[in-house]
C-alpha cells in the first residue's frame, strides 16, 4: 500500500485502463498537449497519442455526444467535462441521450462510457464556474453516478466505471486533488452503488461523499477530542444510492447528520434524509440535521463564497445540536 | 442496375407509402400513441441513400424514420409492431415510432431531439475510424436541424477529425409550420458547409436515381479517406409535420404542385419509359406490398404488450 | 367568475399582459404561425404581428439567451420551450447565466423574463420527450420557479411572473390543458412562493403541485366517500418554497402523503418531506409517504407508461397506508 | 484623428498594459483568486473598437475583459478593486476577473461560459431592433468559442432577425492550448460567416487604428440596417490562458516573435514617425499611468471586503 493523491490515483487508474484495454480512450478539452487542466493526464499524449488521447473543440455536446456514439459502436470512451459546470452544455446529451439509448432501443443499444466532470467550490471562480450540482444528474435513472473523495476509491470507482456497460458520470472534486491516502498495490476494482463507513464510531451517523468527507473527518477529529464519536459513512455513489450501510449505522446510532457541498434545497441531503425517516423511522432520537450550502449563486470575494461553503464548524454544530 | 433493382427500390418506396398510410389509420383509430411523423412524399431520399451504401455503413436519422427502417431491413412486422407498441416490434414496444433502429442492419436510430444525434453520428465515425474499418456513417436530418447547436459541433468536429460522415440534410422546406427563409441565414442549405470547407452537393430528393448516385459519389469520396462530405436533398413531406398538424402554414396548392412531383410516380414513370419492367410487374408488386402490410397490421394487432417486468428492463445492463 | 379551461387561463394571461406592456413580447418555435404546439397563442400571431410574436429557428440557447439579452435592455421577454425536455438544450442559459447575472453583476443586471415550459408523462411520447424534471430547476438560488395547476393558479402566476423582475420558468403541464375551474373575473394576480390548501381536510396533508393536484383532487373524492378527509396543499412554486400551509395543516393532521409526478430519487417530495421532519418533528404520527414516478426512463407503450407513472389508486394507497 | 485621440488611445493601451501587470503582481501575491485572464498583447483590438463606437453602442465579451472594461470607462481603481474582490468593484467583489461590467457604461460583461454571452449579444441587439434604436451590439468572443453550438445558434439568429450586430472574433490563435487548426474546420475563422452569408473581413488586431477604421466601417454597416456584421481580428496573447499555464502548447520563440509585434510599440512608433506626438509626450503619460495604477492598487488594497449581509443581497430583484 502506498499513499498517494487523488490526482495519482485517477491518473493512475485512467493509464492502467488504457493499458489493460486498447478500446479504452480519452476525449475533452485540453486532456493532450497541456495534459490535462488538473493535470491528470500529464505525459498520456506523449504515452499513448492522438489516436487515444483526444483534445477536442469547445464543444462539451459534440464531446459527450462523440462519446455516445463512439460507445455505440464498442469503444470505452472517458469524456472529460473540464469542469461540472460545463456539462450544463452537454446536458441533454448526458441526461436525455446516454442514459435512455439501452431502454428505448429495446435493449439493443449500449453506451459504456464515462464522464469525468470536475465539481465544487472554493476556488473563486464565481457563480457560474463553482457549482456542486451533482445532486441532478442522480435524478436520471438510466445514469450512474459516483462521487468518490479517497484516493483508494477514485482509483476503484474510476477502474469499475471504465469497465462498466453503462453511462457512468464521475464526479471529482478540484480543491480533493492533492488529497492524499493509501491505494491498496495491485488491481484495485471498487463496486459502484456501494456506501461505505469511512470512519466507525457509536454517537452520531454522519452521511456525506465527496469533498465533504475530507471536512467530516476533520470535524470527526475534532470531536473525537470531546468524546464524541461519530460514524462516517461516505456514499461514493449517488445512483444507485447505496442506503445499506447508512441505515446499519443509523439504527445503532438514532441520530443523523447529512453532510454535502451543494445548495440545501432539494439537494442530496433531502433524499438521504426522506429515506432514513422512511425506513427507519422507529429509530429516530433527533431530527436529522443537514448541512450544506447557502443558497446563493457562489459570489467572488473568498470570505463571502467561505461564507456560504458549509465548513468544519457548521459541521460540529450540526452533530452538537443532534446529540 | 439490374431490373431487380429497379424493382426492389420500387418495391421499398411503395412500401414505405403503404405502411405509413396504415400508420395513418391506426393513429386515427387511437392504437398509435405519442407522436407519428409521417415521411410519405420524401421516400426517395432513403431509398437512393441506402440503395448506395455498404453493409458496413452506419445509418442514423431524426424521428421521421419509419422509411429508412424499412429501407435497411426491417419488416413491416417489426415497424407496425413498434408502432402499436408491442413486445415484437424492434425496440420491444418501449420505443416507439421516433425510435426505431436495428443493430443487426447498422441502423442507429430513430431520434427524437433535433439535432442531437448529429454528434452521436461523429461518434458513431470516431468508432470505424477508430477501428481503421472502412465504413461510412450516414447521417440524416432536416433543414430545421441546422439551425441548432448540434448540428454546428458535430460538423466542425468532422471536419477537424476527417470523420467518415455523410451528412445528408433533407430539405423538405419547412421545420414544423416554419420556412427555412424563417429560420436559416441561408435557405441553400448546403451553403452551411462552406463555413467548413466541406464539399458538398445538392441532389433532387424526389428522384430516386438522382440520389443513389449522389449518395454513391459521395460515399465515395468519404471512403477514400477525405473526411466528411454534405449532401443537401430537396424534397418535400405531402402530409403535416406530425398527425394532427393544423398546417396553417402552407396553402394547400403549394402541396398539390409538389405532389405531382410524387416521387413513386416519378420512378414508376422512369421505369416503364426506360423499360425496365412493365407497368404490370409494377402492379404485382403494388399488389403484394398491399397484401404483406395488411398481414402487417394483423401481426401488430395480434401481438401481444410486453410483459409488466419489461418496465423495469434494459435501464441498465449490469443490474444495480 | 367564469369556467375556463387552463389553456384559456394561460391565453388570458399572455394576451392581457402583452396589451397593458408594449414590452412583453414572446419568442419560441411554433409560437406565431402555427398558433402555439398546444394552441397557447393561437391568433396573437394576427393579433400582435412579427414584432412581438417571434417564431424562431429550432436552437433553445439562442431562445433564451436572447431573451436575456432583451430583458437585459429591460424588455420583458417570455419565452417559450416547446417542452421542458428541450430545456435541456439550454440548460446553461436556464440555470447558470439567467439566474447568475443579476448577483454575479453586484445588482447592476436585471433579467425579467419568463420561460414557459410543457412538462410531463402520459402522452406516450417516448423516454426524452416525457419527463417531468421540474425538481432539477428549482435548485438552482436565482431562478424562480412556478408549476400551478388550475386555470385561476395558471393565470394568476402567470401574470404575476411576467410582471416580476427576475427571471421565472414558468412549467405547464401537458396534459392539464383542458383542465376546466373558476377564474375571477378581471386582474387576478397569484403571488410566487405562496403554496394554497386547494380541499380542506382533517385527517391527512397531501402535499402536491402541477398534474398531481388533479389526481390528488380525484383521490381525495373517493377517499371522502369512505370519510376519510384529504386536505390538499398544493405548493405551485417549486423555488421559492413556501412551507407555511403545509406545516400549519401537517400539525393539524400528523400525517401527510406527498405526491409529484417525476421520478422519486432526488424529487420534490425528499425535499418535502426533510423540512417537514425538520420543522414539525414532533407532529408526526407516522412516516411520510411519497408518491412518485417508477425510476425508468418513461416507455412508449401506453401499459407500461401508465405502470410507471402515479396513478389515483396509488396516492388512495398511500393515504390508507400513513392512517 | 486630433492629437488628443492618438494620445487617448496611447493612454488606454498603457493603462491596461499596466494594470494587468500589477494584476499579475496580486494574483502571485495570492490576492487575487480564481482565474485571472491577461488581455496583454490584444490591447489594440479592444481599443480600436471602442474608439469607433458611438455611446449607444453596447459591449460584451467573454472572462478576457479588464481591457475593455477599461477602454469603456470604468477606472483602475474599480478594476483592481474588483480583482481583489472588494466592495468597491464594479461587480462589488461578487464577480472577479471574469465578471466586470458596467451598464452606465453600455457594457454588458465579462462571461465565463464560453460562447453563451453571443446568444445573451443577439438579444441586446434585439433590444435595440424592438425600440427601434439605432445602437449596434458589439460582440467579442474567442477563436476557441467560434466552435461551440451557441456561436452558431446566435449567429444564424442575427442573420435570420437582421439583428444589428457586430460579431467580432479575436483570434489569438490558441483556445487555452490548443491551435485553430485543431480544433476549428477552418483557420480563417472568418470563413465561418460564409456559412451564413454575413458579410466579414480581417484585420491586423495589432495595429489600433486598423481595427478602428475597420470597426467604423462594420459600426456603419450595421447601423445602416443591413443586419450583422462578422469581423476577424488577427492577435496575439503575450501571457498563458490565464495565470499558472505552464505554456507546454507553445514555443518561447513564437511569443518572442509576436512580441516584436507588441500593438503599443507599434502605435507608439506611428505615433513619433508621423509627428502626431512627441517621445517626450508618450513618456509623460506613461509615467502618469504608472502614478495612476499605483493609486489604484493602494486603493484596491485599502477598499473594504463586501460586508457579510452581501452575501445575501441581489440573489432576486424582488426580495422573496
Ligand atoms: C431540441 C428540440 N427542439 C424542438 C423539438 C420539437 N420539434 C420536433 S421536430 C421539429 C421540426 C424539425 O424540422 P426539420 O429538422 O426540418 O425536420 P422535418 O420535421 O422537416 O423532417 C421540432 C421543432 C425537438 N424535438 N427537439
Ligand atoms: C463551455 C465552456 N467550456 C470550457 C470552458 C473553459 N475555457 C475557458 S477559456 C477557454 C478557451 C477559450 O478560447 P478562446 O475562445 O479562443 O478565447 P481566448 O482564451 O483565446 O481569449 C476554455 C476552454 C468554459 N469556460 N466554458
Ligand atoms: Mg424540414
Ligand atoms: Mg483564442
Amino acid at each position: 500500500m502506498a499513499a498517494i493523491t487523488v490526482r495519482q490515483a485517477i491518473s493512475d487508474a485512467l493509464r492502467e485502463e488504457m493499458e489493460r484495454d486498447e478500446n479504452v480512450f480519452i476525449l475533452g478539452e485540453e486532456v493532450g498537449v497541456w495534459g490535462g487542466t488538473y493535470a491528470v493526464t500529464r505525459g498520456f499524449h506523449d504515452q499513448f497519442g492522438d489516436k487515444r488521447i483526444k483534445d477536442t473543440p469547445i464543444a462539451e455536446a459534440a464531446i459527450i455526444g462523440a462519446a455516445i456514439g463512439a460507445a455505440l459502436t464498442g469503444l470505452r470512451p472517458i469524456a472529460e467535462m473540464m469542469t461540472i459546470n460545463f456539462a450544463f452544455s452537454a446536458f441533454d446529451h448526458i441526461v436525455n441521450e446516454a442514459p435512455k439509448l439501452h431502454y428505448m432501443f429495446g435493449g439493443q443499444f449500449r453506451v459504456p462510457m464515462v464522464i469525468r466532470a470536475v465539481g465544487g467550490g472554493g476556488r473563486q471562480l464565481g457563480a457560474t464556474h463553482s457549482q456542486t450540482p451533482d445532486v441532478i444528474f442522480a435524478h436520471f435513472p438510466g445514469l450512474k453516478v459516483v462521487a468518490p473523495a479517497t484516493p483508494a476509491d477514485s482509483k476503484g470507482l474510476l477502474k469499475t466505471a471504465i469497465r462498466s456497460d453503462d453511462p457512468v458520470l464521475f464526479i471529482e472534486h478540484s480543491t480533493l486533488y492533492q488529497w492524499r491516502g493509501e491505494v491498496p498495490d495491485g488491481e484495485h476494482l471498487v463496486e459502484i452503488g456501494v456506501s461505505k463507513v469511512q470512519r466507525p464510531g457509536k454517537h452520531v451517523t454522519l452521511v456525506t461523499y465527496s469533498k465533504m468527507l475530507q471536512l467530516s473527518m476533520e470535524a470527526a477529529d475534532q470531536l473525537a477530542k470531546e468524546g464524541i464519536e461519530v460514524e462516517i459513512v461516505d456514499l461514493r455513489s449517488l445512483r444507485p444510492l447505496d442506503m445499506g450501510p447508512v441505515l446499519e449505522s443509523f439504527k445503532k446510532t438514532n441520530r443523523c447528520v447529512i453532510v454535502e457541498e451543494g445548495w440545501r434545497s432539494f439537494g442530496v441531503g433531502a433524499e438521504v434524509a426522506a429515506r432514513l425517516y422512511e425506513e427507519a423511522f422507529d429509530y429516530i432520537d433527533a431530527p436529522i440535521k443537514r448541512v450544506a450550502q447557502k443558497e446563493v449563486p457562489l459570489p467572488y470575494n473568498r470570505e463571502l463564497e467561505q461564507m456560504a461553503l458549509p465548513q468544519v464548524k457548521d459541521i460540529i454544530a450540526a452533530v452538537k445540536e443532534v446529540l | 442496375m439490374k431490373k431487380e433493382d429497379y424493382l426492389d427500390l420500387y418495391r421499398q418506396m411503395v412500401l414505405i407509402r403503404r405502411v405509413e398510410e396504415q400508420a395513418a389509420i391506426l393513429y386515427q383509430e387511437g392504437k398509435v400513441g405519442g407522436f407519428l411523423h409521417l415521411y410519405i412524399g420524401q421516400e426517395a431520399v432513403s431509398t437512393g441513400l441506402v440503395a448506395a451504401r455498404l453493409p458496413q455503413d452506419r445509418f442514423i436519422t431524426a424521428y421521421r424514420d419509419h422509411g429508412l427502417a424499412l429501407n435497411v431491413g426491417l419488416t413491416a412486422n417489426q415497424v407496425l409492431a413498434e408502432l402499436l407498441g408491442k413486445a415484437t416490434g424492434m425496440s420491444k414496444g418501449k420505443g416507439g415510432s421516433m425510435h426505431m433502429a436495428s443493430v443487426e442492419h447498422n441502423f442507429w436510430g430513430g431520434h427524437a431531439i433535433v439535432g442531437a444525434h448529429l454528434p452521436i453520428a461523429a461518434g458513431l465515425a470516431l468508432g470505424d475510424q477508430y477501428a481503421g474499418r472502412d465504413g461510412v456513417t450516414v447521417c440524416m436530418f432536416g433543414d430545421g436541424a441546422t439551425n441548432i447547436g448540434y448540428f454546428h459541433e458535430a460538423v466542425n468536429l468532422s471536419k477537424v477529425w476527417k470523420l467518415p460522415v455523410l451528412w445528408v440534410c433533407e430539405n423538405n422546406q419547412y421545420g414544423m409550420g416554419t420556412t427555412i427563409d424563417r429560420a436559416s441565414a441561408v435557405s441553400e442549405i448546403r451553403q452551411k458547409a462552406e463555413g467548413y470547407l466541406i464539399p458538398n452537393s445538392r441532389v433532387d430528393g424526389m428522384d430516386v436515381l438522382a440520389v443513389k448516385d449522389a449518395a454513391a459519389e459521395a460515399l465515395a469520396y468519404v471512403r477514400a479517406g477525405n473526411g466528411p462530405y454534405f449532401l443537401e436533398a430537396i424534397t418535400y413531406r405531402f402530409q403535416g409535420h406530425s398527425m394532427g398538424d393544423p398546417e396553417r402554414y402552407r396553402k394547400p396548392e403549394e402541396i398539390k404542385k409538389w405532389q405531382e412531383n410524387d416521387p413513386i410516380g416519378i420512378f414508376r414513370k422512369a421505369i416503364t419509359a426506360g423499360k425496365k419492367a412493365t407497368a404490370k410487374e409494377l402492379d404485382a408488386i403494388d399488389a403484394a406490398v398491399i397484401e404483406e402490410v395488411a398481414a402487417a397490421v394483423k401481426f401488430a394487432e395480434e401481438s401481444p404488450n410486453p410483459a409488466p417486468e419489461a418496465l423495469f428492463t434494459d435501464i441498465y445492463v449490469e443490474a444495480a
